[in-house]
């Protein structure tokens, strides 16, 4: 009997009658609401064994009844194995509310706001239950079924002004949708049924979060105090000495070169000591979660290139790895082996993205370069197999997009002879420098503990003491298929020497991955041959009809999928990267949720940086690869 | 035509004034430290103007000794400022004419 | 009233100001050509031959730029801080000797603007108001970038200037002059009575503060891009950031010429027999030597962080700096004649010096990374 | 010629002392000190003592009015600034100024004819400027000197104990 099955039989030993979905491998099981936090609480101790919330999310079931489920995905690392628990979400005083489990698992805390800021689900009991990606005064939840999807209009000088009063998060713009009542959200919607009165317009009507809705603009630092890891360094920092009992408030960001994008961090000073951070995201916010819901599944796999642009192959592979569960397609051996070599060669470029720019933000200009060089690289690569450099959106649901061409061993085997040299520089002439050992050593140190409870996964968990890696752990693809022989690489300093170093050297190991999966790669197709998920063969569309009109119906309408959920996840160059997928039966996804282990790992950050200086900051920011795309998406 | 030395003691006479007058009248605490240095100054130009007038260099020796001193009232006074600041949150010589701490 | 000194000194004044424009201009395209060619790239090779007009085109958009100033920003300040910086930049020049005496129609001229007799103090007192246009320039821009920018900078400069002068000293001692000129002359003919055999010690630490001085890689913290995004000159833009920017860049020249006139023999030639007048080629020569360290150290190295620069500037630099001038004295103090035994005494006492900072600069930095572990434990 | 310098030179430091005193913006204020400074370095030079002129320029301005400017901006311009309430003490103090100013004048220029022959020897205070304040600084003046750099270090002291210290 595996774990899974005996956590279900606690469960309904604890809880009376817990109903389970089980979808090729996946499984969930329904909690009472008013037990989610009990039920966390009991599987993430030793006892239960399960270790780290992954994901958090909801799925909006529009004219049922709870409307709203949360969705939880658990990850067990003694076990190996995953449980998705769900909680139908029901209704305190008109507004959805659910207990927040933010003190059973703090890293739950993003995940829960993002939550709150798609759907408007309450989470009772969250200690800081802010909009997260959208303006805090925006007034309406995306991504709920009943949201209009509309386009943004440009704005020219010469109408500017009157676009502007049309947004919602203006006074004008609340005025006119108010008025607006004409419009029926439904009819934008497409959908068939006829909207609940219960909810119409519901996706308009503002939810006051916990403590009322936050009349000034942009976020305050009393606002900061609230947050979990920002109080506990607010306590530290009355102890530190303050020369003239005050401190300056510094906005980092989200125009600063050393952010990695449009991150913003609000940072209060003492001198140039860091007493407190709070890390304001959503400046890339584009809404692709809802792009995809309205898109078929290979349409939506475009998107998701455009989120976590340093690994996008990774993207890819967690999305198309989902689609594939949902519809239990076999991927052929080849299409696998390909793949295995391309997320390598992507890992190493991210691996390189990342080395190259925490370089330059300590001030060594050369090894960025050098990285940037050895990066393009994979991108001449990536257009030999698909004609793009970055957002290639090769790997797809059933293989890959097309065959691989001609000459690509031989370029990947250029390449891979390559990289250890440059890796191997680049490390040189860090490691050897006192001035970066000086810089990086014992700055920003996570423990291990932290790691796990703030949800922290891939190279920043590694590198403090926890041995996991999903390749290796939970294998997917051909890693399961094949024993490669590479190795976990941990250490326990937890500081930013050890995840800079750590990555680096990761390069080496997925060198080995990539050499021996293109030394033992089998012949064959590189899509699955079930003609559900994959078109016909071009010289049989020149001579069948039914081969004709299949492939056309496959390139409009898409591939439909069974009903039912998945989660799949991907150890990608940041951590987990998971896609959470509910289906309807139709052909776009009804709910398509992207787990990035940026978003997760960011909200760790502010946890490491009290007491320590700007300049430390800078590293450390660094060190935790944010990449925007990701996780603002 | 050489200047008298006159000239360099009337000039030396306004300076020195000048800085007394910004003591007595400004209650600015850095401002007053300013025309102490100024008073200062004023001293050291009647110094180097009589050395040279008796051809020794022994006024130029003695600038260096009120430089010296200049320099570890400044040091001295700045790092009270500061300490001031950190209690008191004021740089007016009148709300700190108390000595209790 | 000598009309003629007064023509040759304007005269000469010009040529130095468009050697140092020149000079400038062309150190910035040697620095992207010199670090493309270490980071696999080509560099500049756009305007004209090998990017030679690079800096033509650089001048041109700067001074087309538009010149912002913040609402809330000191204007006169904001306007007065990079000529400040750009005038003391310019005026530490007029001291530095780059040859010889020449006779041009039949007039004797010295190939330096003034030979004054406190020349080496007139150089440190006119780089010590440098800091005033950073300074200023970080305060009148009403930005907390700039303003953390001109603090550090007033920091690291007050630090680094005492080390600064004081490995400076150990060569005054030696010569007994304050004149460049005769510090000059006092290292002729070959190249071992170059200073910098006697003053290895001095040498070293006038270089390290040197780079510190004009805020360079790895000290440029006043101007770090990923932390202050500019620093002081975060708010500037057009012709009042490329005087800064001439500033910085003129400034390595004037230290660079410095350590060349106080430790390499200045203008004089390596050998004896080799003619007088080759001198401005040899100070031209020495000075890009110095200049291309600038762009190599720049190329490799990571900043320092604030308080590690502090440490080393007072824990380490300036003991050593002091140490040195003692030795030094000691040094002259037991020599039985004049200029008997001097170098051997020196020489050994500067030896002792390197391996005393060695070990010193081992045990600090494990102690303090010993001290850090225990607080990170705590 | 020497007289115009003369002349130029003290109107920019009285101007420079009088903007100083009268400064609202205490970064004014102190620039204007250390433009005073300057003039005054410059006047130093014409009196043939080219020594103290250049440490006058690298002590005062280069170190004391930076710290000046150092805490001005460390503290914060706008918290260093106040109204100030004086009241009747600027006639006061204006007339005491004056007062003082007049009896320094009467004084000083009054005194000044014994302070020796203005016959200038120019050899005397030329090119030997620093050897000959070296050597009256180490020898006849050895233990002021002395002295003045044992009150250099108590002041170094005292400032790090001031600036170390919590609370005053």
């Amino acid at each position: 009997m595996s774990h899974v099955e005996q956590t279900l039989d606690a469960l309904r030993q604890r809880y009376g009658d817990v109903p389970t979905q089980v979808m090729n491998g996946h499984v969930s099981a329904l909690v009472p609401a008013d037990k989610i936090v009990d039920a966390v609480a009991f599987l993430l101790n030793p006892d239960g064994g399960f270790t780290q919330v992954m994901d958090v999310t909801a799925v909006d079931y529009y004219t049922t009844t709870p409307r709203f489920e949360v969705v939880y995905q658990l990850l067990s690392h003694p076990h190996r194995c995953r449980l998705s628990l769900r909680v139908g979400v029901p209704d305190v005083d008109g507004v959805p509310t659910v207990p927040s489990i933010t003190g059973a698992f703090p890293g739950a805390n993003w995940f829960e706001r993002e939550t709150y800021d798609m759907f408007g689900i309450r989470f009772d009991g969250h200690p800081d239950l802010r909009r997260i990606l959208m303006p805090h005064n925006y007034a309406a939840y995306p991504l709920r079924r009943d949201f209009p999807l509309g386009y943004e209009e440009v704005a020219f000088s010469h109408n500017a002004h009157e676009i502007h009063s049309r947004k919602p998060f203006t006074p004008q713009g609340l005025a006119r949708a108010a008025e607006i009542k004409a419009v029926q959200p439904s009819a934008l919607v497409g959908a068939d049924a006829p909207p609940d009165p219960t909810y119409k317009d519901s996706w308009k009507q503002p939810i006051e979060p916990t403590g009322g809705m936050r009349q000034h603009v942009g976020l305050t630092l009393d606002d900061a105090s609230t947050i979990g890891p920002l109080a506990v360094s607010s306590q530290t920092a009355e102890s530190q000495d303050d020369p003239f009992g005050e401190t300056m408030v510094m906005n980092i960001g989200p125009q600063h070169p050393a952010t990695h994008g449009v991150l913003r961090l609000v940072t209060e000073l003492n001198g140039e000591r860091l007493v407190r951070v709070m890390p304001d995201i959503g400046f890339l916010h584009t809404g692709i979660e809802k792009t995809m819901e309205s898109k078929s599944y290979l349409k939506a796999l475009t998107c998701t290139d455009r989120t976590g642009y340093a690994a996008p192959l990774h993207c890819n592979m967690a999305f198309s790895g989902t689609v594939e569960k949902l519809l239990d397609v076999d991927v052929p051996l080849k299409a696998q082996y390909a793949r295995v070599i391309l997320l390598e060669l992507d890992r190493i470029s991210s691996h390189l993205l990342f080395a190259g720019s925490s370089a330059m933000d300590l001030g060594a200009s050369s090894p960025f370069l050098w990285a940037i060089d050895a990066r393009e690289r994979v991108y001449d690569i990536m257009e030999l197999v698909s004609g793009q450099r970055m957002m290639t959106s090769y790997i797809r649901p059933g293989g890959l997009a097309y065959d691989l061409p001609q000459g690509f061993d031989r370029a990947v085997q250029a390449y891979l002879d390559y990289i250890p040299g440059r890796v191997d520089q680049i490390e040189e002439i860090l490691i050897s420098n006192p001035i970066f050992l000086d810089r990086t050593q014992k700055v920003g140190v996570l423990s291990k503990e932290d790691a796990m409870r703030w949800s922290v996964s891939g190279p920043i968990a590694r590198s403090s003491g926890v041995d996991w890696d999903l390749r290796r752990d939970m294998p997917y693809l051909a890693y399961d298929q094949v024993d490669f022989q590479f190795n976990v690489l941990v250490r326990t300093e937890g500081d930013t020497y050890a995840r800079f170093l750590l990555r680096l050297q990761e390069i080496r190991e997925s060198v080995k991955i990539a050499q021996q999966a293109l030394d033992a790669m089998p012949p064959g197709r590189w899509m699955t041959a079930n003609r559900k998920v994959a078109p016909p063969p071009k010289e049989e569309i020149a001579i069948s009809m039914e081969s004709l009109i299949h492939h056309f119906k496959l390139w409009t309408e898409g591939f439909r999928t069974p009903p039912g959920q998945a989660y799949f996840a991907v150890e990608s160059p940041r951590g987990e990267m998971g896609f959470f997928m509910h289906s309807d039966g139709s052909a776009k996804p009804y709910r398509c949720h992207q787990r990035s282990g940026a978003f997760a790992a960011l909200q760790s950050m502010p946890l490491v940086v009290t007491g320590m200086l700007i300049s430390d900051l800078i590293a450390i920011i660094a060190s935790w690869d944010p990449i925007l795309g990701e996780i603002d998406r | 035509m050489p200047v008298p030395v006159q000239y360099y003691a009337i000039l030396s006479a306004l300076l020195f004034s000048m800085g007394v007058v910004g003591v007595l009248l400004r209650r600015n605490i850095i401002i007053v430290f300013m025309s102490i240095e100024l008073m200062l100054n004023a001293a050291n130009l009647l110094f180097v103007a009589f050395a040279r007038y008796q051809n020794v260099v022994d006024g130029q020796v003695f600038v260096f000794f009120v430089m010296t001193v200049a320099a570890s009232e400044v040091a001295i006074g700045l790092a009270l400022v500061m300490a001031l600041f950190r209690s008191r949150q004021t740089t007016d010589v009148d709300d700190i004419s108390t000595l209790k701490g | 009233m000598r009309w003629d000194l007064l023509a040759e000194w304007i005269i000469k004044a010009i040529i130095i100001l468009v050697l140092l424009l020149t000079g400038f201009a062309y150190q910035t395209w040697l620095e992207r050509k010199v670090v493309s060619k270490m980071q696999y790239r080509i560099g500049p090779n756009r305007a004209g031959p090998f990017g030679l007009l690079l800096p033509l085109a650089d001048g041109i958009k700067l001074i087309f730029k538009e010149e912002l100033i913040p609402a809330m920003a000191d204007k006169v300040i904001f306007v007065a801080a990079p000529v400040v910086s750009m005038i003391v930049a310019l005026l530490v020049f007029a001291v530095i000797p780059i040859g010889p005496s020449i006779i041009v129609f039949g007039r004797e001229v010295t190939l330096q603007l003034a030979d004054i007799n406190v020349g080496l103090m007139y150089v440190l007192a006119v780089s010590s108001l440098g800091i005033y246009g950073i300074v200023l320039g970080g305060w009148a821009s009403n930005n907390k970038y700039a303003l953390l920018g001109g603090l550090r900078s007033s920091a690291q400069l007050i630090s680094y200037e005492l080390v600064l002068g004081l490995a400076l000293m150990g060569s005054v001692m030696l010569t007994g002059t304050l004149s460049l000129n005769q510090i000059v002359n006092a290292q002729a003919y070959d190249f071992w009575n170059w200073l910098v055999f006697l003053q290895p010690l001095g040498f070293l630490l006038y270089v390290i503060a040197a780079i510190a001085e004009v805020n360079r890689a790895p000290f440029d913290l006043p101007e770090a891009e990923q932390e202050l995004t500019a620093g002081y000159h975060t708010e500037y833009s057009g012709m009042k950031f490329a005087l800064f920017f001439m500033a910085e860049y003129i400034n390595m020249i004037n230290v660079s010429a410095i350590a060349v006139t106080m430790f390499l023999g200045g203008w004089r030639p390596p050998f004896g027999f080799i003619p007088e007048w080759t001198g401005p080629i040899w100070f031209f020569l020495k000075v890009l030597a110095f200049i291309l360290v600038f762009i190599w150290l720049r190329a490799t190295l990571p900043r320092l962080r604030y308080d590690q620069l502090m440490n080393f500037g007072w824990r380490t630099m300036l003991p050593l700096a002091i140490a040195n001038v003692v030795v030094t004295a000691i040094a002259m103090a037991l020599r039985p004649t004049p200029g008997a035994n001097t170098w051997f005494v020196v020489a050994v006492g500067s030896v002792i010096l390197i391996i005393a900072a060695l070990l010193f600069y081992r045990s600090w930095s494990s102690a303090s990374m010993r001290r850090r572990a225990a607080r990170q434990a705590s | 010629m020497s007289v115009l310098l003369f002349g130029i030179l003290a109107v920019l430091a009285l101007i420079t002392a009088a903007l100083m005193v009268t400064a609202r913006n205490l970064v004014h204020g102190v620039l204007m000190m250390v433009a005073n400074f300057a003039v005054i370095a410059v006047m130093y030079i014409t009196l043939n003592a080219p020594f103290v002129a250049v440490v006058q320029v690298a002590v005062y301005a280069g170190a004391i009015m930076v710290l000046f400017l150092f805490i001005v901006m460390l503290i914060g311009e706008q918290q260093l600034t106040f109204d100030e309430q004086l009241g009747g003490q600027r006639l006061y103090a204006a007339v005491l100024g004056l007062l003082l100013a007049g009896i320094l004048l009467i004084t000083l220029v009054s005194a000044a004819p014994y302070a020796g022959q203005s016959q200038l020897t120019e050899e005397f205070i030329g090119r030997q400027n620093v050897q000959l304040v070296g050597a009256q600084l180490y020898t006849e003046y050895l233990l002021p000197f002395e002295a003045a750099s044992v009150l250099l270090l108590i002041a170094m002291i005292g400032a790090v104990v001031l600036a170390k210290r919590r609370l005053l």
